[in-house]
């Protein structure tokens, strides 16, 4: 739709363009073989929220492989963790004239109202992480990266700790639905299938993160003293903070040597949480957000293009520990990593 | 002169203790509560750790209690707990000072500045305390993540972690620091000019202003006391966690008015003890602990939250009430 | 008074202006230590302004103060009060969640080291509780006090500072004759002790007792500064108005018609015991009881205001339920309350808001008022009892002088159509002038046929303007006179427990 | 006799309509300087569709900012709204099964309608001061409503719901149609009516106001049962919008509808303020938040602009108006 024909005052002006622009979008496209196709494009994108360091980090990569692309504008939002500020996102990216929108956002059940504002204005969409009907999915598996974290989780006590655990807590966001439930089913999952000794239902603990350290430590202080006995712990957190609060808490509770903890993201407070000496933060999946662009924005622009993109782009999934930081993020590390090799970055390129 | 109306009046106190006895009641009524329906309530470990996790919320409370004496209010104090802690780490990480404790330092400083502007917005210009803080509240938290670029930053500093996970002698060192304060503001508030004072102000502003207390500079300091205790409120909780988040300390201003006021203090100024706001602090802290060990499910949590709020406040008020209608029969 | 010393307070030539308009036009006064000043003006005359220029609450536009012959800038109510100046505005400021003993010390708390002093407060707070006589205890709180009491301590206040210049804003309006007695008594230690006072009061026949001279303001200046020898009550009164007055004349009562308003053994314990009474149409009853009588209590009971325990009330002739405001005035009884800003009016709402408050039933029309109808029938009322604002009736009431503020409230019950009137102190900080006016407005009311019903501690008004007197006494009515039998005498002595 | 009337009165009556009419001017002053400045860094700023866009965005906000401008004049409070939005949406998606679409939508309204009405029995009857109150409700609404969805979002997908945010009327779309015929009737209903008079009076003087008869607890009580139902309104409509409800949904609105009313010139103490002022206080935040947004300005900085304007209006404002108080002090 061209954004021209809107500047004009006058609603009904609007309303005529906007009935005219999706008569003709047949008709055009039939004498071309991509009508969307341009020299340069303007592409939306809408973030989950600016608070947290995996969407922060999501946002820069787009940021830097747009300038690489060479010929993309992109324009940004916050979807705020809201799906009314989300769909204003859209409507305000229609309105901007953006050829594709990039979208992040809280929850799949809000994908069937912002894919029809796309579709009507023939806008093709990414949905990032949270996949939304007719919009080409991109991001995590979040069974799957929860799983290799449980996996990892249950062999280092089998290792560790003869296979055998006395409690098991999940650090949760119940109020984020699917997605985040999914991470933490997979890891629940792939440790009791892995664990030499599975552990009973009752031994399992689900608290409420809420998505901060404070909430994370506050609920893992109080659910400790419920068991005093229990000398071996392990946490699965779904995220960094809430590991580092859960890490916290037990510290402070005088029990951070009957702790283990895995979570999610592996975001620079969280690999350093795991490099330090005598870390209870085994590791975490990391998602690389910040290859995320370096993806999406040819994606789109093959979109755009008329190339053709399958349904969903998986990103890859590796569980980070201090063992293999290196060779995923030898730049964050030099003390611990020492000289960065040709080697390790090589294995960096490959590895992303 | 004989008294004209010549009912006999009620030992000044009398008030406030009658509020502090029902506020008691309903914390014995939680532990009795909790304890029969968790063995782990009473354990020595439960009882270490709730009071180890007592005093980011009980300090705060303790400079939003005078607020509430004077009549105002803040909402900026979780906003400002958690600017305080982004500047710790800030400063350390990408600053490179020298000291965590110079950081430190000028976190407190730098919630001071955040009390003093809300003091500023109130006294100068006259804003309503709610929107005041309210505005502060909207800017100091945009800071944090500003400054912070949204980062959990991990603080591994032994020393400052002494701050909110030692012990002396077993007790919590943040207990201890709380208890201090505590003391400390309770003989500021019961027994120095200043802290009679603020309860005039509240109590009536015109009056206090014509007896020549100086208004402005007393609700300054206030305001200012506040955002240094949120500061050092979002210190403890930075050294608790080993890490700094701006995410930290979302809604904690709303915890700690509903314990201040469930300690009694009145909304409308002039009324309020830090005895009942230590109580409320307890109160809220235990309700929390309890339904947790309980394995209830957090949102229930938030409707047994405001329920006990709404009861506990309820029940206070129809108490007063009643006792009022019982003195006036008496006369 | 030895006129060639210097004054201890000069103040001249003060002027001040709001938003251009002159409130103070070149004013001089001057006081010497150790007199009683009468400050003497109608509402809106400038005694405020310049009470409030002497306390640094206003900065005056021009002139300058002279305290012992020495230039002074007073720039707030502290620096007023480094130079031993100090106010007792007639609306009380106390702060009613403290004790007697801190309002009295409020902002000069005496310590030790840092801390306050109890003791010393303790001790302070007795001594001068016992130089006025006063059997305050001073560890009771301000809020549990009656409202004498609390003016009682405010007055004490003062004392308590050592001023050397006390101003006095209308401090006799809620006291009792003899409360007033130990006021003067007061004044007159005060007076031996050099210090000087400014007074200003509206009740005129107090004057010539306390004070040494009087100055007198108009419309924002100067008239006259006298001494008391010099003029009479009648006197005073012609220059504050600037015309001559005429004595009301106390006219025979007329008979009473058939009782709207019944009584009968209305009972509250503690408060009031036992009031059987009548009011009948077209008749003025007066109730004349000290402060604290219960006759306050016993009006806001009628109103349904408060509760009354046993007894009923009859509106002609039949019985009436009253249990809140809604019903009296349902049954057709209306109430004008003592504090007419904190109780009568909302002071931000226009003269028509306020006349038409309780009437809005019959002004709307399935809840739209009709706007026409509300404004003409504000505007008649407006115009009978003769309620001055400049703007019209969209004048927000705030700006209303005292007196007719008063009868914009008197005007919402006539709106209402109420019966039977009930008027709590009606003239209470009302000036001279307003006052007769309202008396006037009353009887021509009564002459209408409307019952009312009159409590007031003021006894000239309850002897100018009633058919009909009862006392009350520690809750019990004590006699009734005819208007012909009453007299000062014989109601003080009625109010007081004496028999009539 | 006459009686001497005191000359300030006089010519402060006379300033009063202007200084009124400042007032609204200021504020709207503030609202053109933000679409001036505005619409000449964003050139899509001023088109139909983004302010259409923006109308629409608003509408949430703006439906309860009508009736908590009628509470907040009765010197109420409610800061349970957002909560009690979220608590509708999502009682209509759990029951949109078992009732129909309309007949959960009247379910969840009623249920706002409930949870109003516990709010004014708290604080007319109970006598607890509102702010608590409502914080208290806020808890316990936004708690239910996490409690009833499981914390899970909801589809709600009905073609003829959906058509209650999409619908047209004319060229206006129809919840933006609502909202302004709120405001217009809001408007009539405080200068006109019974109820708007009660509103006044009660926040100007609420004793002197029950002495006069005037029923004041009911009309708190109504105003708060309505300051629910609105939230319960602004609930479906938000729902009908999203195509779901979220027991999250409209997080921080009660903080963000309250600086819009305070903005728009309603004292907190009560008494004070009109619907046309939350109009353009309304108008203000959702310009500001939509044009930054089109500036693609970060988040964090968008919170301290909104802080740093909400500040600035009501300071400037309150200095403005503090020569009036104090002229108004004076004659008391």
């Amino acid at each position: 739709m061209n954004k021209n024909l809107l500047k004009p005052a006058g609603v009904i002006v609007t309303l005529v363009a906007l009935v005219c622009s999706a008569f003709f979008a047949l008709p055009v496209s039939a004498q071309d073989d991509c009508p969307t196709a341009k020299d340069s494009y303007v592409i939306g994108f809408a973030n989950l929220t600016e608070d947290i360091a995996f969407t922060q980090l999501v946002r820069e990569g787009l940021i830097e492989a747009a300038e690489a692309a060479g010929n993309v504008e992109l324009v940004l939002a916050d979807n705020r963790l809201d799906g009314a500020t989300a769909l204003a996102n859209t409507e305000n990216f229609i309105t901007q004239g953006v050829d594709g929108i990039i979208h992040f956002q809280t929850d799949a059940a809000f994908g069937n109202v912002i894919m029809s504002r796309a579709r009507q204005a023939n806008i093709p969409v990414i949905a990032i992480d949270i996949p939304m009907p007719g919009a080409v999915f991109f991001g995590a598996d979040n069974y799957y990266a929860g799983e290799l974290a449980g996996q990892a989780l249950a062999e280092w006590v089998n290792e560790n700790w003869d296979g055998q655990v006395d409690a098991v807590l999940m650090l949760e966001l119940p109020q984020s639905g699917e997605i985040p439930a999914a991470r933490m089913q997979g890891m629940l999952d792939a440790f009791q299938a892995n664990v030499a000794n599975p552990v009973p239902e009752e031994l399992i603990f689900h608290l409420d993160s809420k998505n901060t350290q404070e909430e994370a430590f506050r609920v893992v202080s109080d659910t400790l003293p419920s068991i005093p006995d229990a000398t071996r712990i392990v946490a699965m957190t779904i995220n960094d903070g809430t590991g580092i609060g859960t890490i916290a808490a037990a510290e402070a509770a005088g029990r951070g040597d009957q702790i283990m903890v895995v979570g999610q993201n592996a975001d620079p407070s969280g690999q350093e949480e795991m490099l330090k000496e005598n870390s209870r933060y085994l590791g975490a999946t990391a998602y690389f957000p910040e290859n995320y662009g370096a993806k999406l924005i040819p994606t789109m622009i093959d979109i755009l293009e008329c190339r053709p993109v399958p349904p969903s782009v998986y990103v890859d999934h590796v569980f980070i520990s201090a063992d293999n930081i290196c060779d995923y993020y030898p730049e964050n590390w030099p003390e611990h990593c020492g000289e960065v090799t040709a080697e390790a970055q090589a294995t960096e390129e490959a590895g992303s | 002169m004989n008294r004209i109306e010549s009912a006999p009046l009620p030992v000044p106190r009398g008030r406030q203790a009658a509020t502090t006895i029902s506020l008691a009641a309903t914390f014995l009524i939680l532990v009795v509560f909790f304890a029969w329906r968790s063995p782990n309530f009473l354990t020595a470990i439960n009882l270490v750790n709730l009071a180890s996790t007592l005093a980011i919320v009980g300090i705060v409370a303790i400079g939003e209690t005078l607020v509430l004496i004077t009549g105002g209010v803040d909402i900026s104090v979780g906003a400002v707990a958690a600017l305080a802690g982004v500047v710790t780490s800030v400063l350390l990480l990408n600053y490179g000072w020298p000291s965590i404790w110079l950081c430190a330092l000028a976190a407190l400083i730098a919630g001071t500045i955040v009390g003093l502007t809300n003091g500023l917005l109130i006294t100068r210009f006259k804003i309503n305390p709610l929107i005041a803080t309210l505005g502060a509240y909207s800017i100091a938290r945009g800071l944090a993540f500003v400054l912070s670029g949204g980062q959990t930053n991990l603080l591994n500093d032994p020393g400052f972690q002494f701050l909110g996970r030692g012990a002396i002698a077993g007790i919590p060192f943040s207990l201890l620091l709380m208890l201090l304060l505590y003391a400390l503001f309770w003989v500021v508030l019961n027994h120095t000019p200043f802290g009679r004072n603020l309860y005039a102000i509240g109590s009536n502003r015109e009056a206090a202003r014509l007896s020549g207390i100086r208004v402005n500079r007393h609700l300054l300091v206030v305001y200012a006391v506040t955002g240094l205790l949120s500061a050092l409120g979002g210190l403890i909780n930075v050294s608790q966690l080993a890490s700094s988040a701006p995410r930290s300390a979302v809604g904690l201003e709303f915890t700690v008015i509903a314990a201040v006021v469930l300690g009694g203090t009145s909304l409308s100024g002039g009324k309020g003890s830090l005895v009942g706001t230590f109580i409320g602090v307890i109160i809220l802290r235990i309700l929390d602990n309890g339904l947790t060990l309980l394995n209830i499910s957090s949102f229930w949590q938030d409707v047994a939250r405001g329920t006990v709020l709404l009861l506990a406040v309820g029940f206070d008020q129809i108490r007063q009430r009643w006792s009022e209608r019982e003195a006036r029969r008496g006369q | 008074m030895d006129n060639n010393r210097r004054p201890l307070l000069e103040m001249r030539d003060i002027s001040k202006r709001f938003f251009g308009v002159p409130v103070l036009d070149r004013v001089s006064l001057d006081l010497y230590a150790g007199e009683v000043l009468a400050l003497l003006g109608e509402n809106g005359a400038g005694k405020s302004t310049l009470i409030k220029i002497l306390n640094g609450d206003y900065q005056k536009d021009g002139g300058d103060i002279y305290l012992d012959g020495e230039l002074v800038t007073l720039r707030e109510p502290r620096d007023a009060e480094a130079h031993g100046i100090r106010m007792i505005y007639q609306e009380l400021h106390y702060a009613p969640d403290l004790s007697v003993a801190e309002n009295l010390l409020l902002g000069h708390l005496p310590r030790r080291g840092p801390f306050v002093d109890w003791k010393a407060v303790d001790d302070i707070a007795r001594k001068y509780l016992a130089l006025l006589k006063v059997n305050i205890p001073p560890r009771a709180l301000m809020r549990d006090l009656s409202v004498v009491e609390r003016e009682i301590v405010e007055i004490v206040k003062a004392l308590a500072i050592q001023a050397r210049i006390i101003v006095m804003d209308e401090p006799t309006a809620a006291l009792a004759p003899r409360e007033v007695d130990i006021l003067f008594e007061i004044i007159r230690n005060l007076q031996a002790q050099n210090v000087a006072i400014i007074y200003i009061s509206h009740r005129l026949d107090e004057i010539p007792r306390i004070a040494n001279r009087v100055t007198i303001l108009r419309d924002g200046k100067h008239i006259a500064t006298r001494p008391i020898e010099d003029l009479d009550t009648r006197e005073i009164a012609q220059l504050m108005v600037g015309r001559k007055m005429t004595e009301r004349s106390r006219k025979t009562a007329p008979a009473a018609g058939e009782p709207v308003l019944r009584l009968e053994r209305l009972t509250r314990p503690g408060d009031f015991e036992d009031i059987s009474l009548t009011v009948g149409r077209g008749e003025i009853v007066g109730i004349f009881g000290l402060l604290g009588a219960g006759h306050g209590r016993l009006t806001r009971a009628i109103f349904g205001a408060d509760t009354y325990q046993s007894g009923q009330i009859f509106i002609n002739g039949t019985p009436v339920t009253i249990r809140s405001p809604r019903d009296a005035r349902r049954a057709g009884i209306g109430f004008v309350p003592i504090d007419r800003k904190v109780q009568g009016l909302v002071l931000d709402m226009t003269v028509r808001e306020n006349v038409t408050l309780a009437n809005w039933g019959q002004l709307s029309r399935m809840g739209w008022f009709r706007r026409r109808l509300e404004r003409a029938n504000t505007q008649k009322w407006v115009d009978r009892l003769g309620i001055r604002m400049a703007g019209g009736v969209e004048t927000r009431t705030r700006y209303l002088s005292g007196g007719n503020q008063q009868k914009v409230v008197l005007a919402r019950w006539l709106e209402a159509g109420v019966k039977v009137l009930i008027l709590n102190e009606p003239t209470w900080g009302v000036d001279v002038g307003a006052r007769a006016d309202i008396y006037e407005q009353l009887e021509a009311l009564a002459a209408q046929g409307l019952a009312i019903l009159i409590v007031s501690s003021d006894i000239q008004e309850v002897l100018s303007v009633s058919h009909r007197i009862l006392t009350m006494h520690k809750g019990r009515i004590s006699a009734e006179f005819s208007r012909a039998d009453a007299s000062e005498e014989r109601l003080l002595q009625a109010a007081a427990g004496g028999e009539a | 006799m006459s009686e001497h009337v005191a000359s300030p009165a006089t010519t402060e009556r006379r300033r009063l309509p202007v200084f009124r009419l400042q007032e609204g001017i200021g504020l709207l002053a503030i609202l053109v300087l933000i679409v001036v400045v505005l619409s000449s860094l964003s050139p899509v700023f001023l088109t139909q569709r983004n302010l259409l866009n923006l109308l629409i965005a608003s509408t949430t906000i703006a439906m309860i900012a009508v009736f908590t401008t009628m509470l907040m004049v009765s010197g109420g409070l409610d800061l349970s709204v957002a909560a009690t939005a979220a608590l509708t949406g999502v009682v209509i998606a759990e029951t949109q099964e078992a009732l129909g679409i309309w007949g959960a939508a009247a379910l969840g309204v009623a249920v706002s309608a409930l949870v109003g009405a516990i709010n004014g029995f708290m604080v007319t009857v109970v006598r607890i001061n509102p702010f608590i109150t409502t914080l208290g409700m806020l808890s316990v609404a936004r708690g239910l409503a996490f409690v009833i969805a499981d914390g899970l979002t909801v589809p709600v997908f009905d073609p003829g719901f959906a058509q209650l945010s999409e619908g047209m009327i004319g060229p206006i779309p129809l919840p933006v149609a609502v909202t302004l015929t709120l405001f217009v009737a809001g408007w009539a209903v405080m200068r006109f009516t019974v109820y708007g008079r009660a509103m006044y009076a009660i926040g100007g003087n609420a004793e002197a106001s029950a002495l006069a008869g005037v029923p004041v607890q009911r009309y708190r009580f109504i105003a708060y049962l309505l300051s629910g139902l609105s939230a319960g309104v602004a609930g479906v409509f938000l729902t009908s919008r999203l195509y779901a409800a979220a027991p999250q949904a409209a997080q921080g609105y009660e903080l963000t509808v309250i600086a819009a009313v305070v903005l728009g010139g309603t004292s907190l103490a009560g008494g004070k303020g009109s619907l046309v002022g939350t109009f353009i206080g309304v108008l203000i935040l959702a310009a500001l938040t939509n044009g930054m947004t089109l500036l693609s300005l970060s988040t964090d900085y968008q919170q301290i602009i909104q802080g740093i304007v909400l500040l600035l209006a009501v300071g400037l404002d309150q200095i403005r108006v503090g020569s009036l108080g104090r002229l108004a002090a004076m004659r008391t």
